[in-house]
């Protein structure tokens, strides 16, 4: 009885950590692009404001049933993604359900909130929307290959196909994946710039072709809930890497509190540090069309997908 | 030929009608959160809304030019929590940014109904308020506040990004006190816009019922 | 006048195949003067056998005492560098033009804004009525009978404010003293 | 009598029957044959056990029908589904033409499938298999009764090659080992590739026919496409999943041997063939802009899947092929049923003339969203295990790494013509030429919410579906075959509990649901699709807002060098260099008797100069 308590109070916890720090590094993305182009930019906690001003809209529009579940499958998607992730190593509140779902398992949960929403978008009727839409699946396909790649090259490198075992690992030798496999980690990474939507794989939501894409016919607590689904992702999509190539956070000696601050404090680093490669990446570079986002990925991250493979193998001791 | 018709300088008789035909519509009365009447809750939602400010801009006339001038680098709009969005359903904030012909009033009318409540109208430029030197056009309405609620007027022609900064800053005030957003106001109010507004466009083809 | 030789030959030749009257108003640019019922026939002479193949513009003016319109057509040799300009004149009462979009495709935009803002017609043209105005109902507002300030503060009440609102023709006869001319005198607001 | 001789006579009477009802009330004939695939069904799940056997002796022949837990695996699709697709027939077919010819040879069809299953001999074998093409070719060409020579012509060549194929097989099987049992054949070793490896080979070529295979797919698009839609449940659910029933039995000695290095280049080159179908079916699926072909492509990639399952040969592997053959059946089955109601309902599936069709058939949608969402493999529906499996197949157990690629690509796509097939009839605009469009009948809708109920609850319990396939991998050849009631785990123990998924989703939905719905409910409008910000622009009526038409240019640009390749056009230059390579050899026949005189002479001069090596 007391396990499932901790189990639901942790899962809320988790929830709220996801929420805040999702919300929290968008403002400093917003910051950071801001102090790159010279100027103040908005304080960090824009994001909140802008949430709880869309969630304070006084009047709402949806366009028909679909549309009006949009943001719920963004949410189920983000909530049960996760769940099934370690954010700290072996603490009893961020363990959640851990154990008890596989990469492939969030491989094809990750996809469930952007499809949802594609239906969403689609009963919209605006032409806009579905435009955005058949770019966004094009480009899916585009950066899943890589991605997938460099997952297939950790499961063989390592005989599992569970994140948690993976953070096991990675604390039994005390080295870093990143170090175990770095072409996983290049294609992995080159991948999640797609993942991430930002520059220069920004063409599903570009404002000033699409009016915003997907969203082009969502506001008010709709488009807020689908800022609150976003952050969640862009927080797990960092603690995934985090978990995979980083070492995870949380592997220390404290006991109790103590612990478990140091962990997130050793999270937020190095999410944070994780999460401005594709901001600053996005700084730099201009948009990418859907057709050459697509030929991006299946070239060079790809390429580094199949080294990962062939590295694992190597590692293995199946080749070589 | 049609008869040329002599028109002078408005007489008093004149003036006083048209000071009648523009006295404030969108009066606090109309309002929902008046500062008085605030709860707490509306309160602190007041504090998030005006430091969130989604802008649709419409870019008519000159002062299309002057929005990327405030929000890039140098005047840096977004400090102020104002951002741009793509579409009207996203957007608490209209910008008008100049003159109107007859044939914008009618998209921009459209845009500001797809906005959702609460929503702000700042109108730039004399030509906005008064029809500036557009006055005796054919095809340019004189008074914007006639067919919309405008929350702001910024005067000049055109007014550099300070003023629009300033015009913003104006509207956050209003939005503290309570005072803007007329969405409610327009809503109760709608007989006399739309007089106006089918006054204007002559084939009115909205549909009946009011969308918004 | 050896100088300008080859725009006297061109004038020569119009001359010669029209009955037209026209002048060489500088280098590299002729004048004519037609009947409307012949300015097809001249373009279409200009075009396929002088190598004018090229349409720069078309105007219209509102000649509201002589009580016509004028519409100029300007067209261009590239080879040459010579430009000529079509003049001819129509009844201001039911104007009616002949339409060129065969000659030249771009024609229809001319055509169809002076269809729009002064009335003219041109049978055959193929164009949405609407272009530029949306729901016009009034005379078209370019002719000079169309008077655009009452229009205005019929349709689009004015602020209080704009008692100063001041015709600029007024103003300037104030300030420099001067008569103003017969013709601006009979759109004065007195 | 035995019974299962008397279940074949019902169906064989109920085909008649059911065509001489026809000729005297057209209104009964759909309720008739409904009711007798019904009591077939009926009778067959009550009396006849898995272990069943019947020997008889016709014509000198040792005949023996029967059934193993890996025939009445199959059973369960053949008759489950045409209970289904009958009862969704009966409105569906109401008011066409030739009724009695459908359903009789429906009827026929079933039997036909029903006799290859229980047919534990060739010649049965081979009878049963004849009947169902033949009767499946009259129902294929059903739409172009008066067109055949050119509608079902691909559809025919291919069945009598593959039949071809299949008879060439048997005649050897019987030549080399002396048998027509099929479990005595393998026990002889008569499908090793060892000793005479074309027998095996050329059983393979007719079941992959009839399974879709890359080379051999043209026939497929085409024929699902045609055939009425409530027959194309059947075709692409049922009859497809035979060829992959006889590769499972030409797999069985391997699965038998369980020597993973069997059979290695044979497996490698049919799971290769396998990826490629799926890739193929799936980047010409999302070209597509008729619903119907969309998801006759959609068939041919999924049962690429099912031959990379069982190509794999581990446990894994298999169960996902088994797993995949049942749940393709149901969702494609469902989503055959939506798109003949959308036909049904709005006279067209072509997605670029009806769109928005949301609000017009709720029920239907739901159907349409539950099955996409199976095919997609997305959690927490019943498509995901199957994909599960057969990625943790080919990474964990058969080590097939560029495979699982190729795989996951041809799925990842496949997000796209769902998206496309949902969004082509039921979202975007609602236009005015589909105002008229109702809600399709009830008997229509009914078969159709079974199905995806059934994709639904496997998601959570795929152990309902395990448990009669893992039975079924035990019959040919499988030792301890293990599984789990709701979760999944593969042989490194990493497990995913599918139950506590779909629970948390569940839980998520109705928590985020009701906060979205409730939270400000009186001031949150619906409106029309009309009503969307075109920049301040009033939609008029004729303005066309419906984006359908080269919906996924951007990836066709990106992927243009797969769609270069084209299979059909390959199979009509090869029919083309046949036909001359064949004229050539007719220019033999000169009709001159002094060229044949000549030949003759030839022939015996050739005869003495090589008599040392031809003789010796």
């Amino acid at each position: 009885m007391e396990g499932i308590f901790i189990k639901i109070l942790g899962a809320f916890l988790t929830a709220i950590l996801a929420f805040v720090v999702g919300m929290l590094y968008g403002g400093l993305r917003r910051k950071v692009i801001a102090r790159a182009q010279n100027r103040v930019g908005p304080p960090i906690h824009q994001n909140f404001l802008d949430l709880m001003k869309l969630q304070a809209k006084r009047t709402n529009i949806a366009h028909g049933f679909m549309g009006h579940m949009a943001p719920v499958w963004i949410i189920i998607a983000a909530m049960t993604v996760l769940m099934f992730i370690p954010i700290l190593h072996g603490n009893l509140w961020f363990e959640n359900l851990t154990m008890k779902g596989d990469l492939i398992f969030l491989l094809y949960m990750m996809v469930f909130g952007s499809l949802g929403m594609a239906l969403g978008a689609g009963q919209s009727g605006n032409p806009n929307s579905a435009m955005g839409v058949s770019r966004g699946l094009a480009q899916l396909v585009g950066f899943e290959i890589p991605f997938f790649l460099a997952l297939i090259a950790l499961m063989i490198q390592f005989n599992t196909t569970s994140i948690a075992v993976l953070m096991d690992h990675q604390e039994a030798t005390g080295r870093w994946i990143i170090v175990d496999n770095p072409f996983a980690f290049i294609a992995a990474l080159l991948a999640s710039l797609g993942m991430f939507r930002y520059a220069p794989f920004d063409i599903v939501g570009a404002p000033a072709e699409l009016a915003s894409g997907p969203r082009s016919e969502f506001g008010g607590k709709y488009l807020g809930t689908m800022m609150t689904g976003g952050a969640v992702f862009a927080f797990i999509k960092l603690v995934m890497y985090v978990d995979l190539f980083l070492g995870g956070a949380g592997n220390n000696n404290l006991e109790g509190l103590a612990g478990t601050a140091l962990g997130l404090v050793e999270l937020l680093v190095k999410t944070f540090l994780l999460y401005m490669i594709p901001v600053f990446i996005g700084l730099v570079t201009p948009r990418f069309r859907t057709e050459q986002a697509i030929q991006f990925f299946w070239k060079w991250p790809t390429f580094f997908g199949i080294l990962a493979i062939v590295w694992a193998l190597y590692k293995n001791g199946t080749i070589g | 030929m049609s008869e040329i018709k002599s028109i002078g300088i408005p007489t008093p008789e004149e003036i006083k009608q048209a000071q009648i035909d523009f006295a404030p519509r969108c009066t606090s009365a109309g309002r929902v959160n008046d500062k008085e009447t605030q709860g707490m809750v509306e309160h602190i939602l007041n504090f998030a809304r005006k430091h969130s400010l989604f802008v649709v801009a419409y870019g008519t006339g000159c002062g299309a030019i002057e929005i990327p001038a405030t929000m890039t680098s140098r005047y840096d709009a977004e400090r102020f929590g104002i951002r741009g969005a793509a579409t009207p359903r996203q957007a608490d904030v209209m910008l008008i940014t100049g003159y109107l012909s007859t044939k914008t009033l009618k998209r921009v009318i459209r845009v500001y109904e797809q906005m959702q409540d609460p929503k702000y109208v700042i109108a730039f430029g004399s030509c906005a308020i008064n029809g500036g030197m557009y006055f005796d056009s054919y095809n340019t309405i004189n008074a914007l506040d006639r067919y919309l609620p405008v929350d702001v007027y910024i005067s000049g022609c055109m007014p550099r990004p300070e003023s629009v900064i300033k015009g913003f800053v104006k509207l956050q005030e209003l939005i503290k006190n309570g005072n803007a957003g007329n969405g409610e106001a327009y809503r109760s109010d709608l007989d006399w816009y739309r007089k106006n507004q089918q006054k204007v466009i002559k084939n009115w083809d909205f549909p009946d019922n009011y969308n918004w | 006048m050896s100088k300008l030789k080859k725009e006297n030959k061109v004038l020569d030749k119009l001359k010669s195949v029209f009955n037209l009257s026209g002048e060489v108003k500088r280098k590299q640019r002729i004048a004519v003067k037609s009947d409307s019922k012949h300015v097809s026939s001249i373009l279409l002479f200009l075009k396929n056998q002088q190598g004018f193949i090229h349409l720069n513009h078309i105007s219209c003016v509102d000649w509201i005492e002589e009580n016509e319109f004028e519409l100029v057509y300007i067209v261009w040799n590239p080879k040459t560098k010579l430009t000529v300009l079509v003049h001819t004149r129509i009844a201001r009462e039911n104007p009616v033009m002949e339409n060129i979009d065969t000659i030249w495709d771009q024609a229809n935009t001319y055509e169809r804004e002076f269809r729009e803002m002064f009335g003219i017609e041109f049978p055959g043209l193929v164009a949405p009525k609407e272009f530029i105005l949306e729901d016009w109902d009034d005379i078209p507002p370019m002719r000079k009978d169309f008077n655009s300030q009452a229009y205005a503060l019929e349709n689009f009440a004015t602020r209080p404010g704009r008692e100063d609102a001041q015709d600029v023709r007024e103003v300037i006869q104030k300030r420099s003293g001067e008569e103003l001319p017969d013709f601006a005198k009979k759109y004065s607001r007195d | 009598m035995e019974i299962i001789a008397i279940i074949l006579l019902i169906l064989l009477v109920g085909s008649f029957l059911t065509y001489f009802v026809d000729s005297f009330n057209k209104k009964w004939t759909g309720t008739t044959a409904f009711l007798i695939v019904l009591i077939t069904a009926g009778i067959f799940f009550t009396k006849i056990k898995s272990g069943y056997q019947f020997n008889f002796q016709l014509a000198g022949l040792d005949l023996q029908w029967g059934l193993t837990d890996y025939s009445y695996y199959f059973v369960y699709i053949i008759l489950g589904l045409s209970v289904l697709a009958l009862l969704y027939s009966i409105k569906y077919m109401e008011g066409k033409a030739r009724l009695g010819y459908f359903y009789g040879s429906f009827i026929l069809t079933v039997l036909g499938m029903l006799g290859v299953v229980i047919s534990q001999d060739f010649v049965s074998l081979f009878f049963f298999w004849e009947i169902m093409t033949w009767a499946s070719f009259l129902l294929v060409i059903y739409n172009a009764y008066y067109k055949i020579k050119t509608k079902g012509i691909k559809y025919m060549i291919f069945s009598a090659v593959g039949a071809y194929a299949m008879f060439t097989a048997i005649v050897f099987i019987h030549v080399h080992y002396d048998t027509l049992l099929i479990s005595e054949a393998i026990a002889k070793g008569a499908f090793n590739f060892e000793q005479y490896i074309y027998i095996p080979i050329f059983l393979l070529l007719g079941f992959g026919i009839k399974a879709a295979v890359m080379p051999f797919h043209v026939w497929a698009p085409p024929a699902y496409a045609k055939s009425p839609m409530s027959f194309t449940t059947i075709f692409s659910g049922a009859m497809s999943k035979m060829g992959v029933f006889g590769i499972g039995l030409v797999f069985t000695s391997f699965y038998l041997s369980s020597n993973p290095e069997n059979f290695f280049w044979v497996r490698t080159i049919l799971g290769w063939m396998g990826g490629i179908t799926a890739v193929m079916g799936t980047i010409y699926a999302l070209i597509q802009t008729d619903a119907k072909k969309l998801l006759a492509y959609s068939s041919v990639a999924q049962l690429g899947y099912i031959i990379v399952g069982l190509s794999t040969g581990t446990q894994l592997g298999v169960m996902a092929a088994l797993y995949l053959a049942v749940i393709h059946a149901v969702f494609k089955g469902a989503l055959f049923m939506v798109a003949g109601a959308v036909e049904k309902q709005a006279g067209t599936t072509d997605m670029t003339q009806i769109s928005g069709l949301i609000r017009k058939m709720p029920y239907t949608f739901v159907v349409a969203l539950v099955s996409i969402i199976a095919l997609a493999g997305v959690p927490p529906l019943g498509g995901f295990v199957g994909k599960w499996l057969l990625y943790e197949a080919l990474i964990t157990e058969s080590n097939n790494y560029i495979l699982v690629v190729v795989v996951f690509f041809s799925s990842t796509a496949a997000f796209m013509y769902s998206y496309r097939f949902l969004f082509g009839l039921f979202l975007g605009q609602e236009e005015k030429e589909t105002e008229h469009v109702k809600e399709a009948p009830a008997t229509m809708i009914i078969p159709m919410i079974i199905l995806a109920i059934i994709a639904t609850v496997a998601g959570a319990y795929p152990g309902l579906i395990f448990e009669p396939a893992a039975k079924a991998m035990q019959a040919i050849g499988f030792q301890d075959v293990t599984w789990q009631m709701s979760s999944l785990t593969n042989v490194w123990g990493d497990t995913t509990d599918l139950f506590l998924i779909a629970m948390l989703i569940f839980a998520v939905f109705i928590i985020s649901f009701v906060f979205l719905t409730l939270k400000g409910l009186k001031k949150t409008r619906y409106v029309g699709t009309k009503d969307i910000s075109t920049s301040g622009e009033l939609p008029k009526e004729w303005e066309n807002l419906t984006f359908q038409l080269d919906f996924f240019k951007p990836f066709e640009r990106a992927a243009a060098p797969l769609y270069k390749m084209d299979m059909n056009k390959i199979w009509k230059d090869l029919g083309k260099n046949l036909e001359a390579f064949f004229g050539f050899f007719r220019k033999i026949y000169t009709g001159n008797g002094q060229t044949y005189a000549l030949y003759i002479v030839i022939f015996l001069v050739v005869l003495l100069l090589f008599r040392d090596v031809l003789f010796s």
